[in-house]
């Protein structure tokens, strides 16, 4: 399984933007191939690989490994990585809890650390590393942004839910940070729970004006269907992670019309991500994900950090990673002091085109968004 | 707290014990006829639901899709019995741990290579969507009912199956005494065989159905597998009517200690904090009750008398 | 000297040649990998006390491997931060000290195997191997919705723990004193096969009714070795956490149980090498195959079927033949 | 009369309808060989599961040397004097012979609870065991596995592990079975022997044997002791005539 874009020594060097690279770069790819959340490390991957197809770079190296969701798994294949194959950056985990296992032994070994997905609440805040950088999202902003939607769209008083473990309290916690009003309910579910049933019941009997939940995997799925076919009509608003194009497909009309928060979308109105969306379609023959377009930026800020510096000064590319200066799909975006994005995120409905269910953007839900951790980072 | 949503819960409950019946009662029988326990009774789920789900994909057919799950199942089932575990039948429990683990490996990741890695698509059928109105005010998912009716059934079938037929009759023969119905001058490979299918068939019947509430993707049987564990450890191993039991006690617990243990930890700890310790001890809860019952009766509620 | 014994030496100077060979090659990474061999032999030793001597198929020592790890991470991360871990009976700021977390990993599986066994063994068969399933998932959704120490993020240990004397950051430092622990306890198992409670033991496996009518109560012998072998694979446990620099509710998992008994059905049950063998196969399996395809566990389940079905009594018992017992 | 070492009073255990003991007392006096007879299912091995142990009964009682042992498990009574051989031969079968007898051997020298010596160089263990293989003439097969046995050698190696436990009575389940004919005589000579060393409560179907060793025969049938008394009262008994005796061609 492992994958290695080895330079090839066509003319193809001459990228898009025509530069020469200072040093090759290595790239070490953990991420989830195999079992249950595979969907989301192969679009994680796809978009990356794109992207360096794409600028038709010959000097960046990939090693891609399969961590099976496992997070022993992912630290055997990281120290793999910077032992065996000598990487100089690794990325590609999708999980806040491998992420916890991962990042800071590589921040301390000095290999950077670029997320294209999981962005825990300590690697924001007090564990933050000058050499970990997050270009999806630190985990929250999605929960936050749903919660200033809730308030804006006049909801008093939603049912909100999530599995029991950091993330999923993280996720209320940020959900409850911007609608500080009544809540019909907070209910913890078991992580890894397919049936909901009992929770549905209670959400009708609530009395609730809406509903929040974040479920990620599978458990978004069986939800937001079993949600459907329950009858209960009061309206669901959820994080992109349940509704993001890898999963739409199973949940099928279930989720027609349902608001979803995210920084990205397919029909986002910038050149970069038309052409992004274009391509990948083309490439796979399928609607990029979130995750791709994460896949896809965080290929995109090493190519446009190696051409400007080598990365075996890692001061210089540092400050050429913080300088973000490459076309995001997202369109604006830049880095936080504790090197997570400052961007929009957008309210998205689910809709239908053609047989294809996909998302549109109806919204803006909060702008220029920083985490709140920033705060607690000393970098 | 209302009546309406109490009958709900309940309901809830039967329907979740229901489904871990289909699973457990072909893991019971297997283990009862055979003494071999399966740790890959979980794949024949996740093979129902994905044969249905491809099946009602490509025809538009739920009903289409849930015989290709029976099928689907059943075939996998005969062709691993004959293929693997036959060889088994005699090794003790440690091979056949390890033979039936290497199986979920094999059956998850070959999954994924026919299906990719995403998750599919199946929804019920249009005629049982929708709730109906039930006494007490409660409303009820028409589909669930249908899933608690289809337990039934099956829990009736099977006794009928062991009670009156004659491979029934062979079935409780090789239960008490193996030697017994090879000296009747029974196949006793082609019984096996024909077990086997049948228990395979029962989680494949379970996944298709459960696939349409749930999603339908690789992995989804593991954690259905070892509820189906706890069940017929509760329920006495080889025992039907343990298993039922043992399923209904289970999904009972399960749905109302989730919604009950949350509640009765927001009285006095606040809402959020009683929200997570609850949780946190439903999710324990069925294995505390398990642990409970077999320090009492070691050999589970009806143990098999052989 | 018996066949079995000459492989089981070539296995431990295999086991040792790996990272010295790893060295000369400039490779460190084999290092860890063979670091990791040696952890999870440990772990399968401290289970084959249970399985392969007392039959005692417990499918539930993920919760002592998990509970090891813990007690490194919570130790550590409490020795880190200067935070008392409890401040009575007097104030304990946790360890970083490897003596002082391993003598804690192992009195604190021990301590919780007791009550476990005590009720996991009034059962037997498959009984007792879903009872034992059971309690470790108890554990597993408790280690999952605990805040206090990350629970599913799990947590992580900033600086490996150190051992007096020596520098266990040093990758091959760390693998010796994993190395030393597993023929420490390897040979510990051979002591305690050949004793009178080994003995016993042993007949217990092979026929409880027998061992009850010449007077032994199987009953305390089998709570004794479980016990002994919880300690043995919570050693293990901190030892993982110290490799990985992190433990996770994961290392509590059903699979991982599950595959601490492959390890020693691998290598060959109720053989003193057979973790040994076990682990290093397992270890090569997923390395190599993770290497080669994107499908490594479709490959590994073919194997290990094949091993199941055509290499009865597992490697060891393919090398060495039957087992003679005195 | 000397007080009996072992006495059972009424005795009762049923199988759901099936009356396996129904109501039996018997005793065990110093020096006898007490043969407990009857037809097959008539509930011999039943009763010497539960003098040993193995099966509760439902109510009445078992005497061993004063003591009230009904509430001891089998390892208890075993370590209080009850040495006892199976019916169907059930050894550790994995353990040599040898191995096999110094189980007795040390769990009659007190505690397993010894964790580092080896019990193969312990003399302790192995000369004791040693002798009573010698006694019981399985000495040239000590280090054979129990499972590599003749049939007659596993019967052979029962008593022998019996008698290292230096019982106060022994439990003798169908010693002779499938022993032949030369085994069963020497089986027979050495039992004779025997019953100076502890009394015997012997189970038997070869009806030469009982009558050869037998000071006592009980006739147990349906669960009932239908008689009790010597050899040559035993023969004469009517009821015993009719309901056991007849049966066997």
């Amino acid at each position: 399984m492992k994958k290695i874009l080895a330079a090839s020594v066509l003319g193809l060097s001459l990228s898009a933007s025509g530069l020469a690279y200072a040093e090759p770069v290595k790239v070490g790819m953990i991420t989830t191939l195999s079992g249950g959340g595979a969907g989301l490390g192969v679009d994680v991957r796809d978009g990356f690989l794109l992207a360096l197809k794409q600028a038709g770079n010959t000097e960046i190296e990939v090693v891609v490994e399969d961590d099976a969701m496992k997070p022993e798994t992912a630290v055997q294949l990281a120290d793999k990585m910077i032992q065996s194959d000598q990487v100089d950056i690794l990325t590609g985990i999708i999980w806040s809890n491998l992420a916890m296992a991962v990042v800071p032994s590589v921040t301390a070994q000095d290999k950077f650390y670029l997320s294209p997905n999981a962005g825990p609440s300590p690697l924001a805040g007090a564990k933050c590393h000058k050499n970990y950088f997050n270009v999806a999202w630190q985990n929250d902003s999605l929960h936050e942004a749903a919660g200033a939607y809730a308030t804006k769209a006049g909801y008093k008083k939603p049912f909100i839910l999530a599995p029991n473990y950091p993330a999923g309290t993280d996720a209320l916690t940020g959900f409850k940070r911007f609608y500080t009003g009544e809540l019909a309910n907070e209910v913890y579910t078991k992580l890894g729970a397919t049936d909901y049933a009992a929770e549905i019941s209670q959400i009708r009997a609530s009395g609730a004006d809406a509903v929040y939940f974040f479920l990620p995997g599978g458990m978004g799925i069986a939800f937001m269907k079993q949600y459907a076919q329950s009858g209960v009509n009061i309206p669901v608003v959820g994080p992109a992670f349940s509704f993001s194009q890898d999963v739409l497909g199973a949940m099928g009309d279930a989720a027609l019309g349902v608001k979803n928060t995210a920084q990205w979308s397919p029909d986002l109105d910038n050149a970069t991500s038309k052409a992004f969306v274009e391509s990948f379609k083309a490439e796979y023959g399928r609607i990029p994900s979130l995750y791709a377009s994460q896949g896809f930026d965080t290929a995109n800020l090493i190519l446009s950090a190696a051409a400007k510096a080598s990365v075996k000064d890692a001061d210089a590319f540092r400050a050429a990673l913080e300088a973000a200066d490459f076309k995001s799909t997202r369109g604006d975006f830049k880095f936080a002091p504790n090197h997570h994005p400052i961007h929009d995120v957008y309210v998205r409905e689910v809709v239908k085109e053609g047989d294809v269910l996909t998302n549109k953007i109806v919204g803006v839900a909060l702008e220029d968004h920083q985490d709140v951790y920033a705060a607690e980072c000393k970098m | 707290m209302s009546t309406a949503l109490i009958i709900e819960q309940l309901l809830n409950g039967l329907q979740f014990g229901v489904m871990l019946f289909l699973m457990a009662a072909g893991l019971t029988l297997i283990f009862g006829v055979m003494g071999l326990i399966n740790l890959a009774h979980g794949s024949f789920y996740m093979i129902g639901a994905f044969a249905c789900a491809a099946v009602a994909a490509a025809t538009g057919s739920f009903w289409l899709g849930l015989a290709a799950s029976l099928a689907a199942a059943a075939a996998a089932g005969a062709l691993v019995e004959l293929a693997v575990i036959r060889r088994l039948y005699d090794r003790d429990h440690l091979d056949q741990v390890l033979a039936t683990f290497a199986l979920i490996l094999i059956f998850s990741e070959g999954t994924r290579w026919l299906f990719g890695s995403f998750p599919l698509y199946l929804d019920i059928p249009q005629v049982l969507s929708g709730a109906v109105d039930l006494p007490g005010g409660a409303r009820y998912q028409l589909y669930r009912l249908a899933i608690i009716g289809v337990g039934v059934l099956v829990a009736l079938g099977l006794y009928y199956l062991i009670a009156r037929t004659r491979l029934g009759m062979r079935i409780r023969a090789g239960q008490s005494d193996r030697e017994m119905i090879a000296a009747l001058g029974v196949d006793i490979g082609t019984l096996y065989t024909m077990v086997f299918a049948l228990g395979a068939a029962l989680a494949g019947l379970a996944g298709a159905l459960v696939g349409a509430l749930q999603s339908v993707q690789v992995g989804m049987g593991e954690p259905v597998l070892i509820l189906a564990f706890v069940v017929i450890v509760i329920g006495g191993i080889g025992s039907i009517k343990g298993a039922l039991v043992g399923a209904v006690l289970v999904g009972l617990t399960d749905t109302l200690g989730r919604f009950l243990l949350p509640k009765l930890f927001a009285a006095f700890l606040g809402p959020s904090e009683g929200a997570t310790v609850g949780a946190a001890l439903a999710s324990m809860l069925i294995y505390i009750v398990m642990a409970l019952i077999l320090a009492f009766r070691p050999k589970g509620l009806f143990p098999a008398t052989a | 000297m018996s066949r079995e014994r000459a492989i089981n030496l070539l296995l431990a100077g295999l086991l040792l040649s790996v990272p010295l060979a790893a060295l000369a090659l400039g490779e460190l990474f084999y290092i860890t990998l063979a670091t990791r061999m040696a952890i999870l032999a440990l772990a399968a030793v401290g289970l084959n006390f249970a399985l392969g001597l007392g039959g005692l198929v417990s499918f539930g020592h993920a919760a002592f491997f998990g509970i090891g790890g813990y007690v490194a991470g919570i130790f550590s991360s409490h020795a880190f931060n200067q935070t008392p871990l409890f401040s009575w009976p007097f104030e304990f700021f946790g360890s970083d000290q490897m003596p002082a977390i391993w003598l804690a990993a192992m009195l604190i599986s021990a301590l919780i195997a007791l009550p476990i066994g005590a009720i996991s063994l009034r059962t037997a068969g498959v009984y007792f191997i879903m009872i034992t399933l059971a309690f470790a998932q108890m554990i597993y959704y408790f280690a999952i919705s605990w805040p206090a120490y990350g629970g599913e993020d799990g947590l992580s240990i900033v600086v490996r723990n150190g051992f007096p004397g020596v520098n266990t950051a040093v990758p091959l430092i760390f693998f010796l004193v994993c190395y030393v622990l597993l023929l420490a306890a390897l040979a510990l198992f051979a002591l305690v096969r050949d004793s009178r409670f080994g003995a016993a033991l042993q007949a217990g496996r092979q026929n409880e009714t027998r061992l009850a009518a010449v007077g032994i109560a199987p009953f305390r012998i089998r709570l004794a070795a479980f016990t002994i072998s919880a300690a043995i694979t919570g050693l293990a446990g901190a030892l993982l956490a110290d490799l990985n620099r992190f433990v996770s509710p994961s290392m509590l998992s059903w699979q991982m149980s599950g595959e601490l008994i492959v390890l020693i059905i691998l290598g060959g049950t109720g053989r003193l090498f057979g973790p040994v063998a076990g682990a290093m196969l397992f270890v090569l399996f997923e390395f190599v195959l993770g290497g080669l395809t994107e499908r490594w566990q479709f490959f590994l389940g073919l194997i290990l079927l094949g091993v199941v079905l055509f290499a009865r009594g597992g490697l060891i018992g393919v090398l060495a033949g039957k087992a003679r017992h005195g | 009369m000397a007080e009996p070492v072992l006495s059972i009073r009424d005795l009762r255990k049923s199988f759901g309808a099936l009356k396996a003991t129904d109501g039996v007392s018997l005793d065990l006096r110093p020096g006898e060989i007490h043969a407990l007879i009857g037809p097959n299912g008539a509930g011999k091995t039943t009763l010497i599961h539960q003098i040993a142990g193995g099966i509760t009964p439902d109510s009445g009682e078992v005497v061993f040397l004063g003591e009230d042992i009904g509430a001891l498990g089998v390892a208890a009574r075993a370590r209080r004097g009850l040495g006892r051989s199976f019916q169907i031969s059930s050894l550790a079968p994995e353990f040599s012979a040898l191995r096999n007898v110094m189980l007795a051997v040390q769990s009659r020298q007190g505690s397993s609870f010894r964790f580092f010596r080896p019990v193969m160089k312990d003399r302790s263990l192995t000369e004791p065991a040693m002798a009573m293989l010698e006694r019981t003439g399985l000495a040239a097969r000590a280090n054979v596995p129990a499972a590599e046995l003749s049939h007659g050698e596993r019967r052979q190696l029962e008593i022998a592990i019996a008698l290292a436990l230096g019982p106060r009575a022994f439990l003798l389940d169908e010693p002779m079975a499938g022993m032949g004919p030369e085994g069963s005589r020497a089986l027979t000579a050495f039992l004779d022997g025997l019953r100076h060393e502890a009394p015997i409560l012997l189970v038997e179907h070869d009806m030469d044997a009982v009558f050869a060793l037998a000071d006592r025969i009980s006739v147990l049938v349906y669960g009932r002791v239908i008689a009790t008394g010597t050899v040559d009262e035993v023969r004469g008994d009517a009821e015993v005539r009719r309901a056991y005796l007849g049966e066997r061609p």
